[in-house]
């Protein structure tokens, strides 16, 4: 069975048994995560651990994450387009594979962690234009579609179907005007990974995630734009470097990565100067305001380490790493501090999720913790599943990286 | 909070100090409001019980240790300051809404879509999500009431203070001309409760009880501080007890925080 | 989201949201239809489809943009 | 158009018709078999007048569908209300009297009637705030039932289970009730009459 | 026309685009949201003309009315049972219980649908005629075989139509093995009856203003709770200026917490700080002068000065002396003070002494027969069923003869019967009530049960008693029959409540006494005679002639005494008070208490409370749903409280699981650190622990009766388990922090 006619034009790729072999290690995870799903829709979100205190579960916090770490595509493309940074040309088909297989993937798992997945039309039919999660909804399905219209070019490059007229003009069309989607791209990003923030910075009844802001957005809003613009380029560039070590070859110029490099380590600097002043602010001002000290929001097991974590190993060290030319110049170590990057803002997800819901309000409720069962960890797994298989067809199939064929000549 | 003449604020004053924990309202409440039972109900945080009655102790060593209950339905909370009701700001179906005519947030099953974003705004845990489908083995469903529409799963539900005897006060009063009164409309925990603990009414209207049972000087309400500025009242003469309603600093005097809409 | 649904009363909220949203969305469908259009003038107008007649690495290389500064060959 | 190069001659224009046929074909479908699939019929107990009876009755509808005094509404009358003039022994001679009376008046079996205006279990309809308070006319929302000689077949919603006659005769919002009688209908129907009411006056 | 690719991609979007304009996505859309709504394994209640129906609930003595939905197609149901605003005790309050009770009756799996009979060992429903044949074959073969007196008859309730029933079957039968389960009116009117020749006594709790409970949960349990609470209500009616309630018992419990003050006395002291305070009255000068010139007053008051002064009984008590003198003060002074005497916290019946203790401090404040202090019932003017019938000679299984005024143990004749002594057991019969489960003699009545040939069972529940029944006749519940039940323990005023069914009943169901009189005729001769009724409504209208006749009586729904019958009048031997009663020649004083030994360091008791059921009688699914995490914990497992500082000696923490044993057995559960609970002491709920009843009942939590010891209490003759020594260690199982 040889695909090579499907190749980009002038590349080399495994031999189909090892791509085989990983796409069965790949729908071996679907499958846990179609069947976890099954269960969750057929016998209902009993199976899950969340309850009446942990409204949101593990499933919310892996939405935010990779919906933070999809800013890759937004950001990209608009300094691509419409900042007209040319060189990012070449890592651009990457991010915006990355932005839909993210988007589409915190789509389906919305789809089952909603209570009545058949009603999810309701926000868009009854919306209640006041609801940070309605801007959400529809944001989020609006991007999807631009991504989608940015990903079907791509596509529609694969060497045969590039032979059709009619597809292959479409495609080099739709090209054309990108920066009309680059655009559109942007301002729907720039509000979604706003109001994810802004979902928990309303919540003006839970002390600990409540925050005070401007007009209508709390100041979560802007967190969450900046972490999400800091963190989204460096997961992008992260994977880019991953799949050269898997497949063994140089994708983009070290050039690009270096300059994706750059610009995330100044936006963390930009963004961790805020968080720890919003963090002060907050610790110390707002909490005592509400009669509550830090202490009662860092119970076990969800202690001190998680602002370290989060701030500390996932914000200033990768932040430090990022803006030092020395390391932007290796490679090894300039993969671990985008890593560290993205294990940041997936932190900052996870503790205005999971320990927001945890901190007790009420002076005689008690501090739960909260664990996944089985069930839920398989429609995570399910999404990165999602996310390899496609990362790798596109790889396999499509010319996703302009400048590989120059970087690996063919001996032939 | 400026309430015009035609605003009702229907709203409750509990007196802690008569309640026993017995749970007579809460079942009073679940058999009123068709609520299901699951086989095991020991997982507390996933027991639907509208109104859950709390205990809670003084915290003082053996022989002076005190325990105290706080029957806690939906706050019905009006919200103040520029922010709406906790919940109802949050739900993308507009599932939920505040009456202001009568001041009852509301619940619709049959629009939520399960989304549990007002089960986590809602500070007092007044809100429950059908993790199960409720099942009614042989028998268990004929004491069904046919005023209230039973739950599926994958929605939320919660206290509505028995919105549908308001509705049946209401159609009494269309067909025979005279306006409701007091007893007209009262709840299933108030007219449960042995003790008399829990009364209900108009909190604007001076005629009904609680207008004047509010402005009692041990009258309390929880999360002052978080000024969602809720409709039911607490009443206690131990200072114990006022003080477990809201959050203090170690030093903080009880007084800083008066109740009765002093913000 | 239409103004003849249940409970709908305009107020500045739903015009600064219902905007925004469905601005993009026309923003959004208009460039998919305008991609459309200019496929079919090329179908029609005979534009020749450019195969892989000669293996050129870049497949960007032919298409003249004028302001596409990448192709001048600065690869690192 | 100008011809351009070889591609336009293998293009022939009856291609179009294709596209043409698929569309009218599946609109077909869309508009004819969906509703001919999704809504069925059941069979009524046995055929009723309403003319015969609001010829006899003395105060029209209200004589057997009345107020209670607490407000509530009987809506469809019990086997009871029938019995203050039937017997065991048919009235008249019409074949649906005697099934009737044998099986249900001498069985004393209530009559399970298929109601064209159940509403479903979520909604709370108020006749007392229609009828007694703003007036309506029964017509205007129950059409002519009350003067039909015959039982229309009672059609309902395979999927839903709910009559067709309240969620299913047409589906644009242009014609109102007794046609369609979905939310936004009864939504339409208050806000001209500047009646601003909240989910809990008419759901339950 | 060739049929190529590209034309099929032109009909597949040409299709495409044309169902999409059709309405049928919307639609679809649409009807499959709202097929979420309208699931089928979702009921749809049908809705009907609303009615209202009086009731008591005999298990609560609450007056309720029940709601009922007349509905079109599926007929009468009852949907709420509330409280009855006009019912003079209850004046609108129900308990957990009654609010649950629709549920109770309605659930098929926990009610016994039809008549059942074991046929080798395997139990099979039987029409309702084969069935009494049966017991009535049984029990005639006896009765010519001269055994008639090997038959014993368990019952609850002695004052209720049923109760009057049975004497009245037991005698014309033969049998003197007639036993009800014991309650703390039996212990009551035996007090009263040694010191003022007087059983039918009441607290007029409404109007005190200072109230002394001494060990009883008076707000959790104690008479017809809701009448209780009203009081209380009434006491606490503007929080500014209250009635002081004082609680008098080791543990802080709810009536603890709500009482103005805590006496936290040592287990089993109550009686002691009644004669102390009693004793500081008289120090004092205040003793009334019915006391004063009491019969043995001076003898009464040399005891009190020697044993009990305020410093013995401060020490014996463990209460410090000033807070002892301080409530014996208030108690001096409060214009209408009563003390208060009732069943235990474990729901025994209470030891004799305390009573009397108590009651003495009452007579020595001089409150009998006033307002807000012990007053006389006048006693319900029903009439009896029938002529007096003489008793049979044969002696009782329990002993019951040998003792003061015949009291009642199921324990004593499930232990002699076990033991043969005088006779052994033939047959027994269990009406109303489930003595395999509840009550100190669950264990012992297990075995007795295997041991007897023949044991029928009248229940409405298929419950742990009726599964080992070989004959189970299905009983009706108080929606569904007719009924009656007497005035509840400690009432100021006789009352008498009468239920009527609402409700069709379940097509074999009827009252238990429907079920008596069927087994009467069959018996025939004087049993027949005994019972001249054909149906048990009949037996109720002759009993409620003498109070106006059942129709109007069963329309109000009660009939109750205007108001307390103020004044008092001793019918002694010696025809005035009796300190030191003429039955004992002298004052009351306790026995040994109940004593923790080196290897059973600590004493267990039961935790009363309203939510985990009264007797019996099994739980709702919404009283079960009500219990929180202190009393039944995550997979089921029984809570029981501790002192932090026990528990710390003994190296046990917060959810560790233990095993509690007793000499009589050992039950498994979770412990709960509680300041509240006295040192040296553990509690465990009452009520749990059922293995009958379904999913919502069925081995949830252990049986606190599992582990109970059971002695006769010296002055009453009464089964006593109030305190029981046990040991506690950790039973394994991973503790759930």
């Amino acid at each position: 069975m040889d695909d090579s006619k499907f190749w980009p034009k002038g590349t080399t790729r495994c031999k189909p048994v090892h791509f085989g072999l990983w796409m069965l290690f790949c729908l071996a995870l679907a499958g846990w995560a179609l069947v976890s799903a099954f269960l969750c829709l057929y016998k209902g979100l009993n199976q899950t651990n969340m309850n009446d205190y942990f409204a949101f579960g593990v499933w919310i916090v892996v939405d935010l994450a990779i919906i933070a770490l999809g800013a890759g595509a937004f950001f990209t493309g608009f300094m691509n387009y419409v900042l007209r940074r040319e060189e990012l040309k070449n890592i651009i088909n990457a991010a915006v594979i990355i932005g839909f297989i993210c988007y589409s993937g915190a789509i389906m798992m919305l789809g089952i962690d909603i209570g009545q997945p058949i009603r999810g039309w309701f926000g868009f039919w009854h919306a209640n234009v006041h609801s940070m999660l309605t801007e959400v909804m529809f944001c989020i399905t609006t991007y999807l579609i631009v991504l989608i219209v940015e990903f079907v070019p791509l596509i529609l490059e694969n060497r045969q179907i590039n032979k059709v007229p009619d597809l292959h003009f479409f495609a080099h069309n739709l090209h054309t005007i990108m920066i009309v989607f680059a655009a559109t791209g942007t301002f729907l990003s720039f509000f979604h990974q706003g109001s994810l923030g802004g979902m928990y910075g309303v919540l003006y009844a839970r002390p600990f995630a409540a925050r005070g802001g401007v007009l209508i957005w709390p100041w979560t809003f802007f967190l969450f734009i900046l972490s999400a613009i800091a963190a989204g380029p460096s997961f992008t560039t992260s994977i880019v470097m991953i799949t050269e070590i898997v497949t063994g070859k140089k994708l983009t110029t070290h050039k690009v990565k270096m300059l994706m490099a750059k610009v995330s380590g100044s936006l963390l600097l930009f963004y961790l100067v805020l968080k720890i002043a919003d963090t002060l602010y907050w610790a110390f001002v707002q909490t005592p305001a509400m009669g509550l000290s830090p202490s009662v929001y860092y119970q076990a097991p969800y202690g001190t380490w998680l602002l370290i974590a989060e701030l500390g190993i996932g914000g200033v060290l990768p932040c430090i790493l990022l803006l030092s030319p020395q390391v932007r110049e290796s490679y090894w170590i300039l993969l671990l501090a985008m890593l560290l990057n993205c294990f940041g803002v997936t932190m900052n997800r996870f503790v205005m999720t999971i320990q927001s819901l945890a901190v007790p309000v009420l002076p005689f409720e008690k501090f739960y913790a909260y664990l996944p069962t089985w069930q839920e960890w398989g429609i995570s797994a399910g999404v990165i599943a999602y996310g390899f298989i496609i990362f790798s067809l596109a790889y396999r199939y499509l010319p996703v990286f302009p400048q590989e064929t120059k970087l690996n000549p063919t001996t032939d | 909070m400026s309430s015009s003449a035609s605003e009702m604020r229907f709203g409750m004053v509990i007196d802690v100090d008569k309640c026993t924990g017995c749970g007579a309202c809460s079942v009073a409440c679940m058999s009123e409001n068709n609520v299901g039972v699951l086989p095991d109900e020991t997982d507390k945080i996933r027991s639907i019980t509208w109104l859950r009655v709390y205990q809670i102790d003084n915290g003082q060593p053996y022989p002076n240790t005190q325990i105290a209950f706080f029957p806690r339905p939906c706050q019905h909370c009006a919200g103040s300051q520029g922010h709406h009701t906790p919940c109802v700001s949050v739900c993308p179906a507009t599932a939920t809404d505040r009456d202001p005519k009568t001041g009852i947030v509301s619940q619709i099953p049959t629009r939520c879509i399960g989304c549990r974003y007002c089960v986590a705004a809602c500070p007092y845990h007044a809100r429950y999500f059908n993790w199960y489908d409720v099942p009614w083995p042989e028998g268990m469903d004929k004491p069904l009431s046919p005023f209230v529409a039973p739950r599926m799963r994958g929605v939320v539900e919660k206290c509505t203070f028995c919105f549908h005897r308001y509705q049946r006060a209401q159609n009494k009063a269309f067909t025979s001309g005279e306006a409701m009164g007091e007893m007209d409309y009262q709840t299933a925990c108030t007219e449960a409760c042995p003790s008399g603990a829990i009364t209900f009414g108009d909190l604007n209207n001076p005629e009904h009880k609680v207008h004047e049972l509010k402005k009692s000087p041990y009258a309390f309400r929880l999360l002052e501080r978080l000024h969602t500025d809720t409709a039911v009242y607490y009443v206690s003469a131990r200072e114990w007890v006022r003080r477990q309603a809201d959050n203090y600093l170690s030093g903080e005097k009880l007084a800083k925080v008066q109740a009765g809409g002093g913000h | 989201m239409l103004p003849f649904v249940f409970e709908w009363q305009w107020d500045i909220g739903h015009g600064v949201f219902m905007g925004l949203f469905y601005l993009a969305l026309t923003i959004v469908s208009l460039g998919v239809v305008a991609a459309l259009a200019m496929t079919f003038y090329d179908l029609y107008s005979g534009k020749e489809v450019h195969e892989e007649g000669h293996g050129h690495e870049d497949p960007w290389a032919d298409y003249s943009y004028a302001h596409d500064k990448a192709d001048r060959g600065e690869y690192a | 158009m100008a011809t351009h190069g070889k591609k336009q001659d293998n293009r022939s224009p009856a291609d179009w018709w294709l596209f043409v046929l698929g569309f009218v074909l599946f609109a077909a479908v869309g508009f004819w078999a969906t509703p001919a699939i999704l809504y069925a019929e059941k069979p009524q107990p046995f055929q009723f007048s309403h003319k015969l009876h609001m010829e006899q009755v003395g105060e029209g509808c209200q004589s057997c569908h009345a107020f209670r005094e607490d407000g509530s509404y009987t809506g469809i009358p019990s086997l009871e209300k029938c019995k203050e003039c039937h017997g065991e022994e048919p009235m008249g001679e019409t074949p649906e009297e005697k099934v009737f009376s044998k099986d249900y008046v001498a069985k004393n079996k209530p009559i399970p009637w298929q109601v064209y205006s159940k509403q479903p279990p979520c909604v709370f309809f108020s006749h007392a705030a229609h009828v007694a308070n703003a007036g309506l006319e029964c017509a205007s929302c129950h059409g002519d039932h009350g003067d039909t000689e015959k039982l229309r077949t009672y059609e309902y919603n395979r999927l839903t289970g709910y009559s067709r006659d309240i969620w299913g005769w047409s589906l644009i919002p242009l014609d109102g009730p007794p046609k369609r009688m979905k939310m936004d209908d009864c939504a339409k129907c208050h806000r001209d009459n500047g009646v601003r009411d909240a989910c809990f006056v008419c759901h339950k | 026309m060739n049929w190529d690719r590209r034309a099929f991609v032109k009909f597949a979007v040409g299709a495409v685009v044309g169902l999409n304009a059709s309405p049928l996505v919307p639609k679809l859309m649409d009807d499959v949201a709202i097929w979420t709504q309208n699931w089928s394994w979702v009921p749809d209640p049908e809705t009907g003309a609303v009615a209202f129906a009086k009731s008591i609930n005999p298990a609560t003595q609450t007056g309720v009315k029940a709601r009922l939905v007349k509905a079109r197609l599926s007929g009468q149901r009852v949907i709420r049972v509330e409280g009855d605003p006009e019912h003079p005790l209850s004046q609108g309050g129900v308990l957990a219980a009654d609010a649950a009770a629709p549920q109770q009756s309605y659930y098929q799996a926990m009610r016994v649908d039809a008549p059942m009979v074991r046929k080798e060992g395997v139990r099979g429903r039987v029409a309702a005629e084969e069935a009494v044949q049966k017991v009535a074959a049984k029990l005639k073969a006896l009765a010519q075989a001269g055994k008639a007196s090997q038959v014993a008859i368990i019952a609850d309730d002695p004052f209720s139509v049923t109760g009057e029933m049975l004497m009245r079957l037991a005698a014309a039968y033969g049998t003197p093995n007639l036993v009800f389960m014991p309650s703390a009116k039996q212990t009551l009117a035996l007090a009263g009856g040694l010191m003022f020749g007087q059983g039918d006594i009441g607290f007029d709790l409404a109007n005190a203003t200072y109230t002394v409970s001494f060990g009883t949960p008076l707000l959790e349990g104690f008479g017809a709770p809701v009448a209780v609470r009203k009081a209380f209500a009434a006491w606490r009616k503007d929080p500014m200026h209250r009635a002081t309630l004082v609680q008098v018992e080791p543990r802080s419990s709810v009536t603890a917490s709500q009482a103005d003050l805590w006496l936290a006395c040592k287990p089993g002291t109550e009686g002691v700080l009644a004669y102390a305070m009693a004793n500081l009255m008289i120090q004092a000068g205040k003793v009334d002068s019915a006391a004063a010139n009491a019969a043995g007053f001076e003898q009464f008051k040399a005891l009190l000065a020697g044993e009990y002064s305020l410093e013995k009984a401060s020490q014996a008590s463990g209460v410090p002396a000033d807070k002892i003198k301080a409530v014996a003060e208030g108690f001096m002074k409060a214009p209408k003070a009563v003390a208060v005497c009732g069943p235990g916290n474990s729901g025994d019946p209470g030891r004799l002494f305390d009573f009397m203790a108590v009651l003495a401090l009452n007579a020595v404040k001089g409150n009998l027969g006033k307002p807000g202090g012990l007053v006389l019932r006048q006693g319900v003017a029903w009439k009896a069923l029938g002529g007096p019938l003489d008793l049979p000679g044969a002696p009782r299984l329990d002993g019951g003869g040998k003792r003061i005024m015949g009291s009642y143990s199921a324990y004593d004749l499930a232990a002699a019967a076990l033991k043969g002594q005088p006779y052994p057991l033939e047959a027994l019969i269990v009406v109303g009530c489930n003595p395999a489960f509840a009550g100190p003699q669950a264990k012992v009545m297990r075995q007795l049960i295997d041991n007897t040939p023949f044991v029928a069972c009248v229940s409405e529940f298929m419950d742990e008693t009726a599964e080992l029944a070989d004959v189970v006749l299905p009983k009706a519940s108080f929606l569904e029959c007719w009924g009656d039940c007497a005035t509840p323990y400690g009432a100021a005023q006789s009352f008498y409540g009468v239920h009527q069914p609402l409700v069709s009943a379940l097509p074999q169901t009827k009252s238990a006494g429907d079920w008596l009189l069927a087994v009467a005729k069959l018996l025939g001769g004087k049993a027949a005679e005994a019972l001249p009724f054909a149906e048990a409504k009949e037996a109720l209208a002759a009993r409620a002639e003498g109070l106006g006749g059942l129709e109007d009586l069963a329309a109000k729904g009660y009939w109750m005494q205007e108001k307390p019958a103020y004044g008092f009048s001793f019918k002694t031997p010696s025809g005035r008070l009796e300190l030191a009663p003429s039955a004992l020649g002298k004052p009351a004083a306790p026995a040994a208490g109940v004593a923790p030994s080196k290897e059973r360091p600590l004493l267990m008791a039961g935790i009363p409370s309203l939510r985990t059921g009264a007797g019996g009688a099994p739980m709702s699914p919404y009283q079960v749903k009500i219990l929180d995490e202190i009393t039944l914990a995550h997979k089921d497992q029984l809570v029981v409280e501790i002192n932090p500082q026990t528990a710390h000696a003994m190296h046990l923490g917060e959810g560790d699981m233990v095993e509690i044993a007793s000499a009589a057995g050992k039950i498994n559960a979770r412990l709960h650190l509680y300041h509240g609970a006295a040192p040296g002491m553990v509690f465990v709920p009452v009520g749990l622990g059922h293995t009958a009843f379904g999913m919502y009942l069925k081995n949830k939590g252990a049986n606190f009766f599992e582990a109970v010891e059971v002695a006769a209490d010296p002055g009453s003759g009464l089964p006593q388990w109030a305190l029981t020594p046990v040991s506690i260690a950790k039973a394994g199982g991973v503790s759930h922090v």
